[in-house]
């Protein structure tokens, strides 16, 4: 079954790479879809973008990967839903010879050939320190946790709550463990009910884009958005729109463009068999109103690629 | 004499029962209701702010979307059918309202445009249900799929971005004119509730769905047309569904086709707890009102109460058959 | 309440037994015993409480008062389960089976014959056929689903499933309102052979000179009470009736004179999609047409596809002066054609809606105004024809399934006066409806007429068929054999033609028209 | 000479006939998976790839959890019943397997404890809805939010990391003693579904089944005893959502209680296009396992296609109405 794979034995064919994102709809698996199509063009690769038809469900994702190397792609750059559930059918993978990039969150195992992902972690101690540090040290805040058994947030949200924890001891949490769902409305009516029980907070902190954007509403029909330190995740054109009203104080960005291009060019290195990285950081940045117009923060905003 | 004054004790207990029996009948619909309410308003972690004015508000703008649903599905429900399309649809035509405003029609078009989406596909349930002669789950799941995926692919796959307008005043909690004190969408679920609560009981269309539901074939028998009035059924279903999308779309100014997964379950939930019966012929438009004012002031006060979100499921899910077993039970002693 | 020495032969006692469902009193302190080995009939009009009576015996509905003895112990029904361990069977009134499943399952349910946990499908299908062998219908095929089976069929499965158990005590209520004459005579036969081997059986029946040839003893109830009870042999059917309803009873089959006028109906060579082969035949303004056969012979199915229930395949409709080959209901609704089905639980009734919404489902016109329904003047007008119809019902609002069979079958015949229909189509009318009720249906029809309306009247009744039409249409095995004026037609020929499907010759007719006379 | 020729010709005709009829008739439930197969097998991207036996595995894998669902579901449907918390409960049995391996109990334990698990939240569905008379959507749905809840609750909201022990083996591609060809846990699914086609048609316990779906009315009146079949009938249900969890678990080698949302109108899907009906009396353990086929080829062909997903719903959507609709053709043809 590796006829195809050996790079250049049939030069009429493309490279058929399929790209694995967790979910198809939040902004951010855009910007991966678009970083991704970047790097195929330049490569001259084909690119089969495919996530789990539930966003965020690991038995589906498993059955993405398994139909692919049913479909005998050459390579797969999977974003794993799980660093545990997703490592038997990357070692399948392995074991029909199509090698695996894995981005944005870790895998347990060695069955891949490159990691490409930001520091998640590092993502919420930003996001502590800009809470902090807006609050001069002390106040009531929330942090709105994204949905259960969900990585990459959980760590951001670890991230946050160590940071809050041990470099502003008198920043008071109110809520810590209140989950705002997958959707945006979900996270809307749970930021309503619990503004409407605590209306003093004075810090709000979300995790993802989702929990950001329902938030963000459920401020601005408070009438309370600009009023106390609201600190996001990831980027909307609605998310820049807050930004720059000042309803926003601060969101931690990641590069997932540039997760996306890496992801596929190494993966297409390792096919035409020239060498790779093992291991790429893509960064996180805190934007906030002051530095949105930087060049670089601002092509972080708004990706060009998704114009 | 002796056995006289008997009776007389006796029709007079007789009254004094029967106006208790009347105000239990007339709470009856509301216990459920009721008991939620007191549950909430009794602990003292949240008594005061629960049952605050502002609240009240947040929780009647937050229904509107279940309960704009649950109308059109309490006619499909009682005529024996069923609508998983609906949360679909909600987003499909939030969607759409949100495309055709970018596209720079008018507001007034746009939520039009919004709104009779929903009502076509209601309309293409109901012409595939009565033509192939297939049960509405079928049909609806399948447009469950399909709705979706059209709106995702509108869309395209992201959030529709589209420029304030009036249309997003209509769930603003606060509104703009402000006497009129709740956003302009919750007057416009209570006029359709009552609109559709009169056309479900006075209307001959109403007893028709009702009859369809009970007795397809009696209703057959007695020349009421079948496939006409189902059509209608599923259309009106859609028309909610679509006006629902408009208001969700008005509560998170923008498009969103991810949105309202899984809220065909709360839909119909809603209507099943106020009554309605999944094998057609009963319902009504209050329980339904009710059932969704259950499960909001449910998630309400439960997120007040900063539980964990397992906590929240597991009570909310208690809480629900309690609700309705306790209806059973009125309704046992009642006959 | 404990009994231990029985009266000698009293197999069954029921002692001060009492029913409510609401504000109606079902059942108010009734005694009843029952001796082994006897034929004891249950009569009384509609709603009179018989159903509940034998309902409450078979652990169908529970008493609120009052004790059974069995074999003179103290016996507390309190499930179906319990009074069939018991050996009580019972047949009821409205049709009890399920839908989905074959002959056989719904015969043998409840009693399957098994071997770890597993039926015994060969065993089984043996004693389903000898049991319908017993009611002389081996045709009915065993696999078959019941759904399929027109009522009559589905009677005789019902008859079936009491016959396989071995009860001591068999409850029959009303088991031959949708047989014909043939078919009851082979029950009555079954009857005596019960009988002889020690089975005692509950009889409860309208058709008053069956139950005088059947039974041994009688009971009556008036409105929840018991009236008397007696030896058969002792009491003729007039006495009978005085006592279930009060008062004298006059006559049976009120003659109304009528005209008969042009044609209104016409059927050319129409072939449904369920019947057999094409019918032709014409109803005229002001006509009774009576319409004859045995079970199956393709009655309902011609006045189904007449009404477009059923689809039609060949041939054509003239309604008035329309001539069509397509048919719906509504539309013919619109042509001021009414149908009376014979299955008011499938088909006749909604059952779980009130008895106003069943009555006016087919013609909300008159309370209509601005699209929605005046509902208190429907009310009104519900409860004039309530009375009229003399229907037992609480309240207009009240669901139909609360009210006896009688009464529920009178709501479908009212549901179709108050429709107004010119041509009604009356399949089995007076299904389960006591004797005075029955005489007044009879006199609606002659009225209806004489306004120059015009009536098909299916039925397996023939004495009422003699007793009311003008004309009689026999069938056999869906073809229509003959029509002929009431006049020529005696019990003898109808069934001749019915059973063996041609016309006997003339002096047949005579010499069989005595003993036809008295079959029934 | 001439005319008997015809007639043997005309005879001949008719056995033709009958043939085919009945090679119809066999074919028939199977005319909507074949359907699925012929349309993937003859798109040229795919073709060669998607008849393969390595993918015929990977489908019979996916395909484990949902059928081991569908099972249950078949009894509870035919019963006239409902249950929404399979999902929930089958998340719940993944984590209790885990936590129970984690504890330190030996796998076949925990297996043990996994289904049992499942079973009981059955045998507590069958229990509220005969006890308290409740319909089987309210109480199931009650469950669905417990169950979840629970599942959360005990896994502390993160997925249960368990040591790999040889139940996680059930549901690997290519099995350990190469000679089972397919995963063990795919074989434990043809070996249940033999059983309980079996139980279905030829125990008395199935005839019940049927009858209670059927009519209760006459069940009840034929001495059948509804609560203590419905009760087996839940609590059936339940030990397959067990099975499914533990194979859930097995798959994932994590416990996850966010796992299988929404899943319950897949498997209720399943048995619905397979030919049950939702109010009862109707459905086969064949039908529903086509059902689930059906459903998985689809997935599995879309998703080799590469198709966004959006695309992939919408033919979904469409193509479980077409299937079904096929087969309500052929049965009035049949009739
Ligand atoms: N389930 C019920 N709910 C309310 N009322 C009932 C119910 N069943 C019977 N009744 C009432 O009890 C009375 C007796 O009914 P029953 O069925 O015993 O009459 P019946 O003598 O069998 O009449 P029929 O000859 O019409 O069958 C009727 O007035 C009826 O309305
Ligand atoms: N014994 C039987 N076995 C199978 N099917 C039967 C039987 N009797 C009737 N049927 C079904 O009933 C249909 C014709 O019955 P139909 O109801 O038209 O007759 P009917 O004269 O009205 O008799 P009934 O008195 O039973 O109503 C047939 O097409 C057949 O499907
Ligand atoms: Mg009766
Ligand atoms: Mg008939």
């Amino acid at each position: 079954s590796g006829e195809n794979k050996s790079p250049g034995a049939d030069a009429e064919s493309l490279l058929e790479i399929a790209v694995i994102p967790k979910g198809t709809t939040h902004e951010f698996w855009k910007s991966i879809h678009a970083g991704a199509q970047q790097a195929a063009s330049e490569t001259e690769v084909e690119i089969l973008w495919k996530g789990p038809q539930k966003e965020d469900d690991r038995a589906q994702q498993i059955t993405v990967v398994e139909d692919f190397i049913s479909r005998g792609v050459d390579g797969i750059v999977l974003a794993p839903l799980d660093d545990r559930a997703l490592m038997r059918p990357v070692r399948d993978a392995l074991r029909e010879r199509i090698p695996v990039v894995i981005i944005d969150s870790a895998l347990q195992g060695e069955d891949f050939i490159s990691f490409v992902a930001t520091d998640n972690y590092q993502g919420g101690v930003l996001a502590g320190r800009r809470m902090g540090e807006l609050l001069l040290g002390k106040g009531d805040i929330f942090m709105i946790r994204y949905q259960a058994g969900s990585a990459s947030t959980t760590k951001r949200e670890a991230g946050f709550l160590d940071t809050v924890k041990q470099e502003f001891p008198q920043i008071n949490l109110l809520v810590q463990d209140q989950y705002a769902g997958s959707t945006t409305e979900t996270a809307y009516q749970l930021a309503e009910n619990l503004l409407n029980r605590f209306p003093a907070v004075e810090g709000i902190f979300c995790p993802n884009e989702s929990s950001t954007f329902g938030t963000l509403r459920a401020l601005q029909e408070a009438r309370m958005a600009g009023k106390i330190v609201f600190i996001g995740f990831d980027s909307s054109p609605k998310l820049v729109q807050g930004l720059r009203d000042g309803h926003i104080q601060g969101l931690v960005l990641q590069d997932p463009v540039k997760m996306g291009y890496l992801g596929v060019r190494q993966m297409v290195s390792h096919l035409r068999g020239q060498p790779i990285e093992k291991k790429i950081d893509t960064g996180v940045y805190m934007v906030s109103k002051e530095n949105m117009e930087d060049p670089q923060m601002r092509s972080l905003l708004i990706p060009e690629l998704l114009k | 004499m002796k056995t006289r004054s008997k009776i007389l004790i006796a029709k007079e207990k007789m009254k004094d029962k029967s106006r208790v029996q009347m105000l239990l009948n007339w709470l009856g619909p509301f216990l459920g209701l009721i008991l939620v309410l007191i549950i909430f308003s009794s602990i003292p972690e949240v008594q005061d702010r629960f049952l605050r004015i502002s609240n009240l508000k947040s929780v009647a703008t937050q229904s509107v979307i279940v309960a704009l649903g649950a109308l059109g599905m309490t006619f499909v429900i009682i005529s024996g059918g069923i609508d998983l399309s609906a949360a679909s649809n909600i987003a499909l035509a939030s969607v759409i309202t949100a495309f055709a405003i970018n596209a720079g029609f008018s507001p007034v078009l746009a939520l039009f445009f919004g709104v009779l989406t929903g009502g076509m596909v209601g309309m293409v349930n109901g012409a595939l249900i009565t033509s192939l002669r297939l049960v509405p789950f079928i049909v609806t799941l399948g447009m469950l799929g399909i709705a979706r995926g059209v709106a995702k692919w509108i869309a395209g796959n992201q959030k529709i971005d589209a420029p304030l307008t009036w249309v997003n005043e209509l769930m603003a909690k606060s509104p703009r004119p402000s006497w009129l004190l709740m956003a302009p969408g919750v007057w416009i679920m209570i006029l359709f509730a009552v609109a559709m609560a009169v056309i479900l009981r006075y209307s001959v269309f109403g007893r028709h769905v009702f009859a369809i539901g009970s007795n397809e074939a009696t209703a057959r028998l007695c020349g009421i047309r079948i496939s006409r009035t189902k059509i209608l059924v599923y259309t009106i279903a859609g028309l909610f569904c679509g006006l629902s999308g408009v208001m969700e779309f008005s509560r998170l100014t923008v498009g969103d086709p991810t949105v309202a997964v899984g809220l065909e379950l709360d839909i119909i939930a809603a209507v099943v707890i106020g009554g309605g019966s999944l094998s057609g012929g009963a319902g009504s438009i209050l329980g339904s009102m009710i059932g969704v004012f259950i499960m909001a002031f449910l998630r309400n006060g439960c997120t007040m109460m900063g539980w964990p979100n397992y906590i929240q499921e597991i009570i909310i899910g208690a809480i629900i058959v309690a609700a309705v077993a306790l209806d059973q039970i009125r309704h046992r002693q009642a006959l | 309440m404990m009994n231990c020495s029985p009266p000698s032969g009293s197999l069954l006692r029921m002692e001060h037994i009492s029913k409510r469902f609401g504000a109606t009193c079902a059942l108010d302190d009734v005694d009843f015993d029952l001796r082994k080995g006897e034929v004891h009939a249950l009569i009384g009009e509609n709603g009179a409480g018989k159903s509940t009576l034998v309902k409450i015996l078979s652990g169908a509905v529970a008493a609120d008062q009052g004790s059974i003895s069995l074999e003179g112990y103290s016996f507390k029904s309190s499930n179906p389960l319990a009074s069939r361990k018991q050996g009580i069977a019972m047949i009821y009134q409205e049709l009890n089976l399920a839908p989905h499943l074959s002959v056989e399952e719904n015969i043998m349910l409840g009693r399957e014959i098994q071997r770890l946990g597993f039926v015994k499908r060969k065993t089984m299908q043996e004693a389903v056929e000898k049991a319908l062998e017993l009611v002389h219908h081996p045709e009915i095929k065993s696999h078959i689903p019941v759904k399929k089976l027109s009522v009559g069929a589905k009677q005789i499965v019902e008859i079936a499933r009491a016959l396989v158990g071995k009860a001591k005590v068999l409850i029959m209520d009303e088991p031959t309102s949708s047989l014909t004459q043939e078919d009851t005579l082979r029950l009555f036969q079954v009857i005596r052979q019960l009988k002889n081997q020690g089975v005692s059986i509950i009889y409860i029946s309208h058709f008053l000179e069956e139950v005088q040839k059947v039974a041994d003893r009688f009971t009556v109830l008036r409105d929840g009470k018991k009236i008397h009870t007696g030896r058969m042999e002792e009491i003729s059917v007039d006495d009978l009736i005085q006592m279930m309803v009060g008062q004298k009873f006059v006559e049976m089959f009120p003659r109304i004179d009528h005209e008969i006028g042009e044609v209104v109906l016409q059927l050319k060579g129409l072939k449904g999609k369920r019947m057999a082969t094409k019918v032709d035949l014409a109803l005229r303004r002001g006509e009774i047409l009576g319409v004859a056969g045995l079970i199956g012979a393709g009655r309902t199915e011609t006045l189904r596809t007449v009404f477009g229930l059923d689809s039609i395949e060949k041939g054509t409709i003239v309604v008035g002066t329309i001539e069509t080959d397509k048919g719906a209901p509504w539309i013919r609704i619109g042509q001021s054609v009414g149908l009376l089905s014979e299955d008011r639980q499938e088909e006749g009734m909604a059952l779980s809606l009130s008895v106003a919404d069943n009555l006016t489902l087919s013609r909300f016109s008159p309370y209509k105004k601005w699209g929605l329904l005046r509902l208190k003047k429907r009310r009104e007008a519900v409860e004039f024809r309530l009375k009229q119809a003399k229907i037992k019902a609480q309240d207009p609002e009240q669901p139909v399934f609360g009210l006896s069979g009688g009464n529920q079958q009178k709501v479908a015949l009212a549901r179709l006066l108050h429709q107004e229909a010119d041509i009604l189509l009356l399949d089995e009318p007076t299904r389960g409806i006591d004797v005075m009720s029955k005489s007044q249906i009879y006199e609606w029809m002659g009225k209806l007429v004489q306004q120059g309306k015009a009536i098909i009247f299916v039925s397996s009744y023939l004495p009422e068929l003699l007793g009311v039409c003008d004309k009689i249409a026999v069938f056999h095995r869906g073809n229509l054999i003959d029509i002929r004026p009431v006049p020529d037609w005696d019990t003898q020929s109808i069934m001749t033609v019915a059973t063996l499907g041609r016309i006997p010759n003339e002096n047949q007719v005579e010499n069989s028209d005595r003993q036809g006379k008295d079959e029934r």
